[in-house]
C-alpha cells in the first residue's frame, strides 16, 4: 500500500470533485461519499503503515514519483509522494482524526441545506493536508500548505451570509499568504543554495551550505510556520477561525492543519541542524506563544475562543519542542499526535454542547450540563485529562517528555524555556478546569429557551472514539518508546541528556503546578458561582480577553496605515501618473492656440513670416559657413 | 507542407470580411457564423499542434517564408518555436469564448456584426504577432492591431468609452512610433537585403556599438512597456478596462497585452542582449513597482474592471521579472504565466462581464450576498479568483513560483518585494469576493440575478478547466517552453560572458 | 560668341506636349462649342484622355529607357525613370483631381462665371442661365503639365517658367469656388501675392547663383561648386533662395503660410489637386535641385533642412490640433507632412529617392480621398438645397453611422496621414524614415515620430467623431450627404489604393526604386 | 564702372520689392513690388551675364519678363475680383482665413 499511497489524496479530492460539480444532485448521498472518501483515505493509511512496520527501519521510508510536475531546465520538480514514518504518523492522524469528524458532521450538519457543499470542502481539506505532509518536496508541500489555507478559508467561511464570518475566512487567509511569504522566500533560498526542492537533495546539501543561508531559510521556514501555526505574531487569525462550524475547529483548527507549522519546521530538520540561531528563534516563538495562548485562554468565556487559544497554547508546547532540535522533535511530533486526539475530543465536545444549547458559546450561560449530556461530560472529561497532564492519560506522556526536554541544554536557555513550559503547564491546567468546571460543574446558569439534551450517537460515537485515544494513545505510544523509535529514521537518534533538573523534580514540579491550576479553577468556578455577565476586570484580564490587543494593533500597524497607502495611490495615480500625461496632452493643445495666433489672416504679415526666416537662414547660413 | 499559420492568420480576418459582406437578411445568423469559423480556426489549430514537435521546440515550425516587400527587406515570415505556439494558443481559446460571452451583448444585428468582424479582425492580427518571424511583419501587425481595437473600445462600450479608445489609441502609438525607430534602425545596423528583416537573419548576427544597442533596445522595450502595462506607463489600462466592453477588456489583457512581454522576452532579449542585460536592474525595479503598485491600486478599487486591470499591472509586473532576471527557470515561468495570465485574467474579466451584463454596473458595492443567490456563479468566480492570486493547484501558482524561485538567485530583494503581492493578492481577491459574494442576501433579490447560465458556463468552464488541468500537470505546456526559454537565456548569458 | 541652335528631342517630352497641347485645344473648344453642358462632357473627355494618353506614353518611355534617360534641350530638361515616376503620379493625381473638377455635387465646385462679383445680379442669372465654367478643364491641364516640366527640368530658369506654368492656372483655380466665394477670393489673393512674392525670391536666388558659378544647369552647378575654393556667400545665399522657392510649394515652416488659407478657401476640388500636386511636383524639382545641383553643399545646408522640417513638424502638428475646420486642419496636417518629406532629405541618401515618390503618392492620394470626402458632406440650404461643405468638425458627428463607407474611407485616409501600418501612409513613412536613417539622422526621425504621435490625435479626434459619437438631434436635416458617382469613384479608388500600396507595396516600390537613378548626378 | 555696382543696385532694389510687399497695403501696389522684385532679379542676371562676359543671363532675362507678363496678367484678374466683390484692393481686410 505504501506505493499506492497517492490514494489516500486522490480519494478526498475526487469526492471532493464530484460532490462541487454534481451540485444538490449529490445531496442525498453526499455526505455518506465523504464520509467513505476519508475512511477509503484511512485505510490506505494504514495499509501503509502495516506495510512498513514490516520492514526494517532504515528501508521503511519510500520516495514515489507520479509524474512530472515542473519539468524545467534548472527547476526540476517531480509530484513524488514520500512515505516515510513522519508522513505516514500524519496521514493516519489526518484521516483517523478527519473520519471521525466527518461521522460527527453527518449528524452535526444535519440540518444545513449545504450539508454536502461542507462535505465536500472537508474532503478537500484532507485531500490537501495529506498532499502537505506526503510531499517530498517544499513546492509541492506549499501546494498542499496553500490548499489546506483555502479549505480553512472555505470552511470558517462556511456560514459567510454572517458578514464577521465572511471577515474572518478572509483574516485566516490573508494572514496565513503572510507566512507563505516565507516559504516562498525559503524556497527562493534553497533554489539557489542548492538547485532543488525537494527534501531528498536538501538533506544531502544542507550541511555544505554556509550558517547565514540555512539561518535565513530557517527563519523564513519559520515565518510560513508562524502563519499556518497560529504562532506568535501571526496568532489573530485562529481565534476569528472559530466562525467555521465546529467540527472545521476540530479538524482544522485543533487536530491537523495548525499543526503544519510543526511539520515543516520538523521536516526541515537538515536546514534548522545547521541553523541554532534559527532554532532558538523557533523556541521562542513556541515559549511566547504558549504563554499567551495559555492567558488568552484564562479570560476568555467563548467556549471554543477558549479551546482556540489552548490550541495555540498546545502547538506553542510542540514549536518549543521543535526549537529545541533533534532532542524534542520526536516529542513536538508525539504530542502533536496526543493533542490531535484530545483537542479534538474537546472540540467535538464543544459542538455537542452547542448542538445542545442552540449554538450558545457562551460558558458564562453554561454550567451543569454533566447530567443532561453524560457522554459529552465523560469524553470532554478524558480529554481535560489529558491536556492537563494527569498520568496515565495521553498528554502527560507527551508533554511532560516536552518539559523535561525544554531543561536540557546549556546557558540560559534551560532556564528560560523550562520554566516557561513547567508554568504553562499550571496555566493550562487552570484555564481548561475553568472551561470544564463552566461548563459542566457548578449551577446551570442557562438561558429559557434552552433544553440541553444529549447528541445523537452519530455524534456521541466520535467523540467516544478520540476519548479513548485521549486516554489511553499516549500510555500505548510512550511504552518502550515506541513512538520515539518509530520516528527515529526521521528525526535521528538523539542520546539522553540530563536535564538541567532531575526528571523527578520536574515531574514531580509540573504534576504539582497542574494540581494548583485544577484546584485553583475549581474554587473559582466549580464551587463558586459564575455569574452571568463577565464581571468588569482587572487590566490584566481586559488585555488577555481582547487577545492583547493584537487585532488593535494590526489595525493601528497594518490595516489603517495600509488603506491610507492605498487611498493616497490611487489618488496619486490619477493626479500625478494619470495627470502628468493628460497635462502634458493639454499642453500641447494650449502650444497649438498660442502658435496659431502666428496665422493671423493677413498677407503681409505671411511674406513677413517668410522673409524674416529667409533672413535668418540665409545669416546662419553664410555668416557659418565663413 | 500545408501552411498552417497564414491560414489561421487569413481565416479570420476572411471571415470578418465575410461578415462585413453579409446581407442584411443573414445578419440574424451572424452571431454562428462567427462562431463557427473561430471554431474552424481552432480545430486548425489543434491539428497544427499535434503536428508540433516538441522535442525541438526551441525552432521555428511550420516556417513559412514569402518574399513580401523585399525592397525594404520585409518578408511574410512565420513560424512559431514553443513560446509562439502558446500564445497562438490562447488567441485561438480565448476568442470563440468571448464571442460566445457576447452572444447577447448587442440588440441590434447591424451592431453586432462589427463587433464580431472586429473580433475576428484582432484574431487575425493576434495570431500573426505571435507568429511572425520577421520584425517588420510584427512591427506592421502590432500596430494595425490598434485600428480594431480602437473601434472595439470606442464603439462599443461605457460612458468614458471615447477618451479610452483615444487614450488607448495614443499610448500604444507613441510606443509604437518610437519602436519605429528602432525597427527602421534595424535595417541598417543587420545584414540589410531583401530578407532584412526575419528574426533568423538578425539573431546574433548584429554588430552594434553599445549606444546603438541600448538605444535600439530602448526604443523597443518602450513599445513593450505600454503594451505590457508597466508602471509608470499603465494608466491607459484602467480606463480602457472600465469603459470596454468585458469581452473587448478581456481579449485586450489576456492576450494583446502579452505582446509586450511576448516582444520583451522574444525581440529585445535575442536582439540586443547586451543592452537587455545593462537595463535589466533599472527594469527590475521597475518590475517590482509595478508588482507592488498595481496590487495596491487593485485593493482601493471600486469598480471590478478597474480591480482586474490593476491586477493585471501587478502580474505583468512579475512576468517582467521573470523575463529580465534571465534565469531559465524565470523565463519559463513568466513564459508560462502570459499563457496562465491569460486563462485566469480573461476569464476574470468575462465574469465580471456576466455580473454587468445582469445589474448594469461594476460597483462592488451594489453587491452583496449573492453566494446564496447564484451558487454556481459564485463558486466558478471563487476559483478563477483564487487562480487570480496564485493558489496552487490553478496554473498560475505555477508560473508565478517559477519565477519568483527561479529569479531568486539573481535579484533576491526584489522576489522578496514581489511576494508581499501574494498577501496583496488575497487581499484584493477576497475582498472583492467578500463584497459581492458574502453577507446577508440582498432583501429583494434583483429579478437580473440569474444563476449561470449554460451559454456562460460554457465560457467559464473551460478555461476554468484549462487552469486545473495546467495547475496540476503544468509540465504539458513547459515542455514547450523549456527550449525556446534556454535558447533566450543563452543569448543573453553568451553576451555576457563576452563583455 | 556664336549659337548652337539645340536640338530638340521632341520624342522625349511627348507626354508633357500632350497635356498642354489638350489644354490649348481645350481653350479652343471655349471658343467653339456654345453649349454649356457639351463643352462640359467635351472638355471632360479631353482633359481625360489627354491624361491617359500622356500616362500611356509614359509607360512606353519607361519600358524603353533602359536605366538611362534622354537629355533634351542640351542639357535644359532630363527625360530619366525619376522624372518619369513624377509625371506618373502627378497624371494620377491629375485623373484623379479632373473627375472631382467635373463632379456636379452639390451644383459643382466651381462658379458659374468666376467674372461676377459673389451675390450679385449677373451671379443669380449666370445661374439661371445654366451656365458652366469649363475653362477649368484647360487650365488644370495646364497645371499638370506645368508640374510635369517642373519634375524633368534641369535649368534654373527653365525651372522658374514651369513653376510659372503650373503656378498660374492654380491661383486662378482657387479663385473660383462656387459657394463661399468671398473666401475663395480672399484663398487666392494670399496665395498669389505670396506665390509671386516666393517666384521672386527664387529668381533672385538663381540669379545669385548664377553669378556664382556662371551656369543655371543644375548639373553643371554642382560641377562648379565641387570646383570652387570656398563657400562663397553669394552662392549660399542663392542656393538657400533657390530652396525657400521650393519650400514654399511644399508648405514649409516658416514659408507654409498660404497652406492653411489657399486649402480652405479654394473649392474642394482644387484644394485635393493643389495639396497633392503641387507637393509632389515640389519635392521632384527639390529633389534634382538638392542631390544635384547643391549636393556638395549637403554640410551648409543641412542646417536649412532639419531647422525646416522640425519647425514644420511641430508647427504644423500643434496647430492642427486646434483646429475645428476639416479643411484647415488637413492644410496643417500638409504642413506637418512638408516636414516628415524633408526629413527624407537629411542626409541625402540615395535611399530618398525611392522613399519621396512613394511618400508622395501615398500622400497625394490620401489627400485627394480625404477632400473628395469632405466634398460629399453638405450644410443644406435654407430652402433645403445642397449648400456648401459641412467643413466644422462638429458637423462630421455620427457620420459613420449615416454613411460607413464614405465615413470608413475617410478614417482610412486620416489613419494614412497618420502612418499606421496597413496603409500607403506607413509605407512612405517608413521609406522616409529610412532614408533618414541611413543619412544618420535618427535624432531626427525620433522627432518625427513624436510628432506622428501627437498628429494621430487630431486624425483620431474626428474619427471618434465620426464612429464614436451620435449625431446630435435634427443633424439629418442641417447636415446632407452627397453621392456623387464621380467623387465616390474617386474616394473608392483612392481608398483601394490607400490599402494596395500599405499592404502590397512591393510593386510600386519596386518601380520607384528602378527610378532612384537620376541620369544627371555630381559626377557621373 | 564695375558691373558688381550693377548686382548691389539689384539687392537694393530687389529689397525695396520686398519692403514694398511688406508695407503697402494696396494689392496692386504690393504687386508692383513684386515686379520689381522680379526685375531685380533680371538686373542681376544681366550684370552677371555682363561680368562673366557671356549672353546665356540676358537670354534669361527675357524669359523672366515674358512669365513676369504672364503673372500680371493672372494677378489683376484676381484683383479685380476681389475688387469686384468687396470693392476694395486693401491686402489687410479680407482677412477671414486666419488662425
Amino acid at each position: 500500500m505504501q506505493s499506492l499511497i497517492w490514494l489516500a489524496i486522490a480519494l478526498p479530492l475526487a469526492s471532493a470533485a464530484v460532490l462541487l460539480c454534481l451540485g444538490r444532485r449529490a445531496d442525498a448521498w453526499g455526505h455518506w461519499m465523504g464520509v467513505a472518501a476519508s475512511g477509503g483515505a484511512f485505510l490506505v493509511g494504514l495499509g501503509a503503515l502495516i506495510e512498513m512496520l514490516g520492514k526494517p527501519a532504515e528501508e521503511r521510508a519510500l520516495d514515489t514519483t507520479l509524474y512530472t510536475f515542473i519539468p524545467g531546465g534548472d527547476l526540476h520538480v517531480d509530484v513524488g509522494l514520500l512515505a516515510d514514518p513522519l508522513s505516514i504518523t500524519f496521514v493516519l492522524l489526518i484521516t483517523f482524526v478527519g473520519t471521525l469528524i466527518h461521522v460527527y458532521s453527518v449528524a452535526y450538519m444535519e440540518h444545513d441545506k449545504d450539508r454536502r457543499r461542507f462535505f465536500a470542502y472537508l474532503n478537500l481539506f484532507v485531500a490537501a493536508m495529506l498532499l502537505l505532509v506526503l510531499a517530498d518536496s517544499y513546492l509541492l508541500l506549499f501546494v498542499g500548505w496553500e490548499g489546506v489555507g483555502v479549505a480553512s478559508y472555505l470552511l470558517i467561511g462556511f456560514w459567510n451570509y454572517k458578514p464577521e464570518y465572511a471577515t474572518a475566512a478572509n483574516k485566516a487567509f490573508v494572514v496565513n499568504r503572510i507566512g507563505d511569504i516565507g516559504l516562498i522566500i525559503a524556497m527562493g533560498i534553497m533554489f539557489t543554495t542548492f538547485g532543488a526542492l525537494d527534501f531528498a537533495t536538501i538533506g544531502e546539501l544542507a550541511g555544505n551550505a554556509s550558517t547565514a543561508t540555512l539561518t535565513a531559510a530557517g527563519l523564513a521556514l519559520l515565518l510560513a510556520a508562524c502563519g499556518k501555526s497560529a504562532q506568535f505574531p501571526l496568532q489573530s487569525w485562529l481565534g476569528d477561525a472559530m466562525a467555521g462550524p465546529t467540527p472545521v475547529s476540530a479538524l482544522i483548527h485543533a487536530a491537523t492543519m495548525v499543526t503544519a507549522g510543526v511539520y515543516l519546521i520538523v521536516r526541515s530538520a537538515p536546514i534548522f541542524e545547521g541553523a541554532p540561531n534559527a532554532q532558538v528563534v523557533v523556541a521562542i516563538v513556541g515559549a511566547i506563544t504558549l504563554t499567551l495562548g495559555a492567558l488568552i485562554g484564562m479570560a476568555k468565556d467563548d467556549i471554543k475562543k477558549a479551546l482556540a487559544a489552548s490550541t495555540m497554547s498546545q502547538i506553542g508546547y510542540m514549536m518549543l519542542a521543535a526549537g529545541l532540535g533533534p532532542v524534542g522533535y520526536a516529542f513536538a511530533i508525539f504530542h502533536l499526535i496526543t493533542h490531535g486526539f484530545f483537542k479534538a475530543g474537546m472540540f467535538l465536545g464543544a459542538g455537542s454542547v452547542m448542538h445542545a444549547m442552540n449554538d450558545q458559546v457562551d460558558m458564562r450561560r453554561f454550567g451543569a450540563l454533566k447530567g443532561a449530556m453524560v457522554v459529552t461530560w465523560v469524553t470532554f472529561g478524558l480529554g481535560w485529562l489529558a491536556i492537563l497532564g494527569v498520568p496515565p492519560f495521553s498528554g502527560y506522556w507527551s508533554k511532560d517528555k516536552i518539559i523535561e526536554s525544554a531543561f536540557v541544554g546549556e546557558g540560559w536557555q534551560p532556564w528560560v524555556f523550562g520554566l516557561t513550559a513547567l508554568i504553562g503547564a499550571g496555566l493550562t491546567a487552570f484555564y481548561m478546569s475553568r472551561l470544564f468546571f463552566m461548563t459542566f460543574h457548578g449551577k446551570a446558569r442557562w438561558t429559557d429557551e434552552v433544553h440541553p439534551h444529549e447528541s445523537p450517537a452519530l455524534m456521541t460515537v466520535p467523540m467516544i472514539i478520540l476519548a479513548v485515544g485521549s486516554a489511553f494513545l499516549g500510555l500505548i505510544l510512550a511504552t518502550g518508546d515506541r513512538f520515539t523509535t518509530w520516528l527515529e529514521p526521521v528525526t535521528g537518534h538523539v542520546e539522553h541528556h540530563e536535564p538541567v533538573l532531575p526528571v523527578a523534580v520536574i515531574v514531580a514540579l509540573t504534576l504539582i503546578l497542574v494540581a494548583l491550576g485544577a484546584v485553583g479553577a475549581w474554587f473559582k468556578y466549580g464551587r463558586a458561582e459564575v455569574p452571568q455577565e463577565a464581571p468588569s476586570a482587572s487590566l490584566a484580564t481586559i488585555t488577555a480577553r481582547n487577545d492583547f490587543f493584537q487585532d488593535s494593533v494590526n489595525r493601528a500597524v497594518f490595516q489603517r496605515p495600509g488603506q491610507h497607502v492605498t487611498r493616497t495611490l490611487v489618488y496619486a495615480d490619477a493626479a500625478i501618473v494619470d495627470g502628468a500625461v493628460n497635462k502634458q496632452a493639454r499642453g500641447w493643445s494650449s502650444l497649438g492656440s498660442a502658435s496659431r495666433k502666428l496665422q493671423t489672416g493677413q498677407v503681409r504679415s505671411y511674406a513677413a513670416t517668410m522673409l524674416v526666416g529667409l533672413v535668418i537662414v540665409i545669416a546662419v547660413i553664410v555668416v557659418g559657413g565663413l | 507542407m500545408f501552411p498552417f499559420l497564414t491560414v489561421l492568420v487569413a481565416l479570420p480576418a476572411l471571415g470578418a470580411a465575410l461578415l462585413w459582406a453579409l446581407p442584411a437578411s443573414a445578419l440574424t445568423r451572424v452571431r454562428e457564423i462567427a462562431l463557427g469559423i473561430t471554431v474552424v480556426e481552432a480545430v486548425l489549430f489543434v491539428i497544427m499542434a499535434l503536428q508540433f514537435d516538441k522535442g525541438d521546440a526551441g525552432a521555428f515550425q511550420f516556417s513559412e517564408t514569402y518574399a513580401w516587400i523585399p525592397q525594404i527587406g520585409a518578408s511574410w515570415a512565420l513560424g512559431v518555436n514553443g513560446i509562439g505556439l502558446l500564445m497562438v494558443a490562447l488567441a485561438v481559446i480565448l476568442v470563440p469564448l468571448t464571442i460566445l460571452a457576447a452572444w447577447r451583448e448587442d440588440k441590434v444585428p447591424a451592431r453586432r456584426r462589427h463587433y464580431l468582424a472586429l473580433v475576428l479582425l484582432s484574431q487575425a492580427f493576434m495570431v500573426g504577432i505571435f507568429a511572425a518571424r520577421d520584425v517588420f511583419l510584427f512591427y506592421v501587425l502590432f500596430e494595425a492591431m490598434l485600428i480594431p481595437l480602437y473601434f472595439l473600445i470606442g464603439s462599443f462600450g461605457g460612458a468614458q468609452r471615447r477618451y479610452a479608445a483615444v487614450k488607448f489609441l495614443l499610448y500604444s502609438l507613441v510606443g509604437g512610433l518610437v519602436m519605429l525607430v528602432g525597427v527602421v534602425a534595424l535595417y541598417f545596423v543587420g545584414p540589410g537585403g531583401e530578407q532584412a528583416f526575419l528574426t533568423d537573419n538578425l539573431t546574433g548576427t548584429l554588430d552594434l556599438t553599445t549606444a546603438q544597442e541600448r538605444l535600439m533596445f530602448l526604443a523597443f522595450f518602450l513599445a513593450f512597456a505600454i503594451k505590457a502595462p508597466m508602471v509608470p506607463v499603465h494608466t491607459w489600462l484602467p480606463d480602457v478596462a472600465e469603459n470596454a466592453r468585458p469581452g473587448t477588456t478581456a481579449l485586450l489583457v489576456a492576450v494583446l497585452d502579452k505582446i509586450g512581454t511576448f516582444g520583451m522576452l522574444t525581440l529585445c532579449l535575442t536582439l540586443f542582449p547586451e543592452a537587455a542585460d545593462w537595463a535589466s536592474p533599472v527594469i527590475i525595479v521597475l518590475a517590482v513597482i509595478s508588482v507592488i503598485y498595481g496590487a495596491l491600486l487593485a485593493i482601493g478599487q471600486k469598480d471590478m474592471m478597474r480591480l482586474v486591470s490593476f491586477t493585471s499591472v501587478s502580474h505583468f509586473g512579475i512576468m517582467v521579472l521573470g523575463i529580465f532576471a534571465f534565469q531559465q527557470t524565470s523565463v519559463e515561468g513568466a513564459a508560462l504565466y502570459m499563457f496562465n495570465h491569460g486563462l485566469s485574467t480573461g476569464a476574470l474579466f468575462l465574469l465580471v462581464g456576466f455580473l454587468i451584463a445582469r445589474t448594469g454596473t461594476a460597483d462592488v458595492d451594489a453587491y452583496g450576498g449573492l453566494q446564496r443567490i447564484v451558487p454556481v456563479f459564485a463558486g466558478t468566480f471563487l476559483v478563477v479568483g483564487l487562480s487570480a492570486l496564485s493558489l496552487p493547484g490553478l496554473s498560475p501558482f505555477v508560473s508565478e513560483i517559477m519565477v519568483l524561485v527561479g529569479a531568486y538567485p539573481v535579484a533576491a530583494w526584489a522576489v522578496i518585494v514581489s511576494a508581499v503581492s501574494v498577501v496583496l493578492a488575497a487581499l484584493y481577491i477576497l475582498l472583492t469576493y467578500k463584497k459581492v459574494f458574502t453577507g446577508p442576501a440582498p432583501e429583494a433579490a434583483p429579478a437580473t440575478t440569474r444563476d449561470l447560465t449554460l451559454r456562460e458556463r460554457l465560457v467559464a468552464w473551460p478555461l476554468v478547466g484549462l487552469m486545473l488541468l495546467l495547475g496540476f500537470a503544468p509540465a504539458i505546456a513547459i515542455d514547450y517552453l523549456r527550449e525556446p526559454s534556454a535558447d533566450i537565456v543563452a543569448h543573453v548569458t553568451l553576451e555576457e560572458a563576452d563583455a | 560668341m556664336s549659337f548652337t541652335t539645340p536640338t530638340i528631342d521632341w520624342a522625349a517630352f511627348a507626354p508633357i506636349i500632350i497635356v498642354l497641347g489638350a489644354g490649348a485645344a481645350g481653350i479652343l473648344v471655349e471658343a467653339f462649342v456654345k453649349t454649356p453642358a457639351t463643352r462640359r462632357t467635351v472638355q471632360l473627355a479631353l482633359s481625360l484622355a489627354a491624361l491617359v494618353a500622356s500616362l500611356g506614353v509614359i509607360i512606353a518611355q519607361w519600358a524603353a529607357l533602359d536605366g538611362a534617360g534622354t537629355v533634351v534641350m542640351s542639357g535644359m530638361a532630363t527625360v530619366d525613370r525619376q522624372a518619369l515616376a513624377w509625371m506618373a503620379i502627378l497624371l494620377v493625381f491629375g485623373l484623379l483631381s479632373m473627375l472631382l473638377f467635373a463632379s456636379r455635387d452639390g451644383g459643382g465646385a466651381f462658379t458659374e462665371l468666376g467674372a461676377t462679383a459673389p451675390g450679385s445680379v449677373e451671379e443669380k442669372l449666370a445661374r439661371r442661365a445654366g451656365l458652366q465654367l469649363t475653362e477649368v478643364y484647360p487650365l488644370a491641364l495646364f497645371a499638370v503639365g506645368g508640374m510635369m516640366l517642373f519634375t524633368c527640368v534641369t535649368d534654373l530658369v527653365f525651372l522658374f517658367v514651369a513653376l510659372e506654368v503650373f503656378s498660374l492656372p492654380l491661383y486662378l483655380l482657387v479663385a473660383l469656388a462656387r459657394r463661399r466665394r468671398y473666401l475663395s477670393h480672399e484663398a487666392a489673393l494670399k496665395y498669389f501675392i505670396l506665390g509671386a512674392f516666393s517666384s521672386a525670391i527664387y529668381l533672385f536666388g538663381v540669379a545669385l547663383v548664377y553669378g556664382a558659378t556662371t551656369v543655371t544647369d543644375v548639373n553643371m552647378i554642382g560641377t562648379a561648386i565641387v570646383n570652387l575654393a570656398d563657400a562663397d556667400p553669394l552662392l549660399l545665399a542663392g542656393a538657400v533662395m533657390i530652396i525657400v522657392g521650393f519650400m514654399f510649394k511644399i508648405g514649409a515652416v516658416p514659408f507654409h503660410s498660404w497652406v492653411p488659407d489657399a486649402y480652405q478657401g479654394a473649392p474642394t476640388a482644387v484644394t485635393a489637386f493643389m495639396g497633392a500636386a503641387t507637393k509632389a511636383a515640389a519635392t521632384a524639382a527639390l529633389v534634382r535641385v538638392m542631390f544635384v545641383a547643391f549636393a556638395p553643399l549637403e554640410w551648409e545646408l543641412s542646417w536649412l533642412v532639419w531647422a525646416v522640417a522640425i519647425a514644420s513638424m511641430v508647427y504644423g502638428t500643434v496647430v492642427a490640433l486646434v483646429q475645428t475646420d476639416i479643411k484647415r486642419m488637413l492644410a496643417y496636417s500638409g504642413v506637418a507632412h512638408a516636414g516628415f518629406i524633408l526629413v527624407a532629405f537629411a542626409g541625402l541618401e540615395g535611399e530618398a529617392l525611392t522613399a519621396l515618390p512613394f511618400y508622395l503618392l501615398a500622400y497625394g492620394l490620401a489627400t485627394i480621398g480625404a477632400f473628395a470626402v469632405v466634398s460629399q458632406v453638405r450644410e443644406r440650404a435654407e430652402d433645403g438645397g445642397v449648400g456648401a461643405e459641412a467643413v466644422r468638425l462638429g458637423q462630421w458627428a455620427g457620420l459613420g453611422k449615416r454613411s460607413p463607407l464614405l465615413a470608413g474611407s475617410m478614417a482610412l485616409f486620416l489613419l494614412s496621414f497618420a502612418g499606421i501600418p496597413m496603409t500607403a501612409g506607413f509605407i512612405g513613412k517608413f521609406e522616409a524614415f529610412s532614408a533618414a536613417i541611413a543619412g544618420g539622422a535618427w535624432p531626427l526621425v525620433l522627432i518625427a515620430v513624436l510628432a506622428s504621435a501627437v498628429a494621430a490625435f487630431f486624425y483620431v479626434r474626428l474619427i471618434v467623431l465620426m464612429f464614436f459619437t451620435d449625431a446630435p438631434e435634427g443633424a439629418e436635416e442641417t447636415i446632407a450627404i452627397e453621392d456623387g458617382a464621380l467623387t465616390r469613384v474617386v474616394i473608392y479608388v483612392t481608398a483601394a489604393a490607400v490599402l494596395v500600396l500599405g499592404i502590397l507595396p512591393s510593386g510600386v516600390l519596386n518601380l520607384f526604386a528602378d527610378a532612384s537613378v537620376l541620369l544627371v548626378s555630381v559626377g557621373g | 564702372m564695375n558691373p558688381m555696382n550693377y548686382v548691389i543696385l539689384a539687392a537694393i532694389l530687389f529689397s525695396i520689392g520686398a519692403a514694398a510687399v511688406l508695407l503697402r497695403r494696396n494689392a496692386i501696389v504690393a504687386f508692383m513690388g513684386v515686379e520689381l522684385m522680379l526685375n531685380a532679379a533680371n538686373l542681376a542676371l544681366v550684370a552677371f551675364s555682363r561680368i562673366h562676359g557671356e549672353l546665356d543671363g540676358q537670354i534669361m532675362a527675357f524669359f523672366v519678363m515674358v512669365v513676369a507678363a504672364a503673372e500680371v496678367v493672372v494677378g489683376l484678374a484676381i484683383i479685380i475680383a476681389v475688387f469686384r466683390a468687396r470693392q476694395t484692393i486693401s491686402l489687410d481686410e479680407p482677412a477671414e482665413l486666419k488662425g
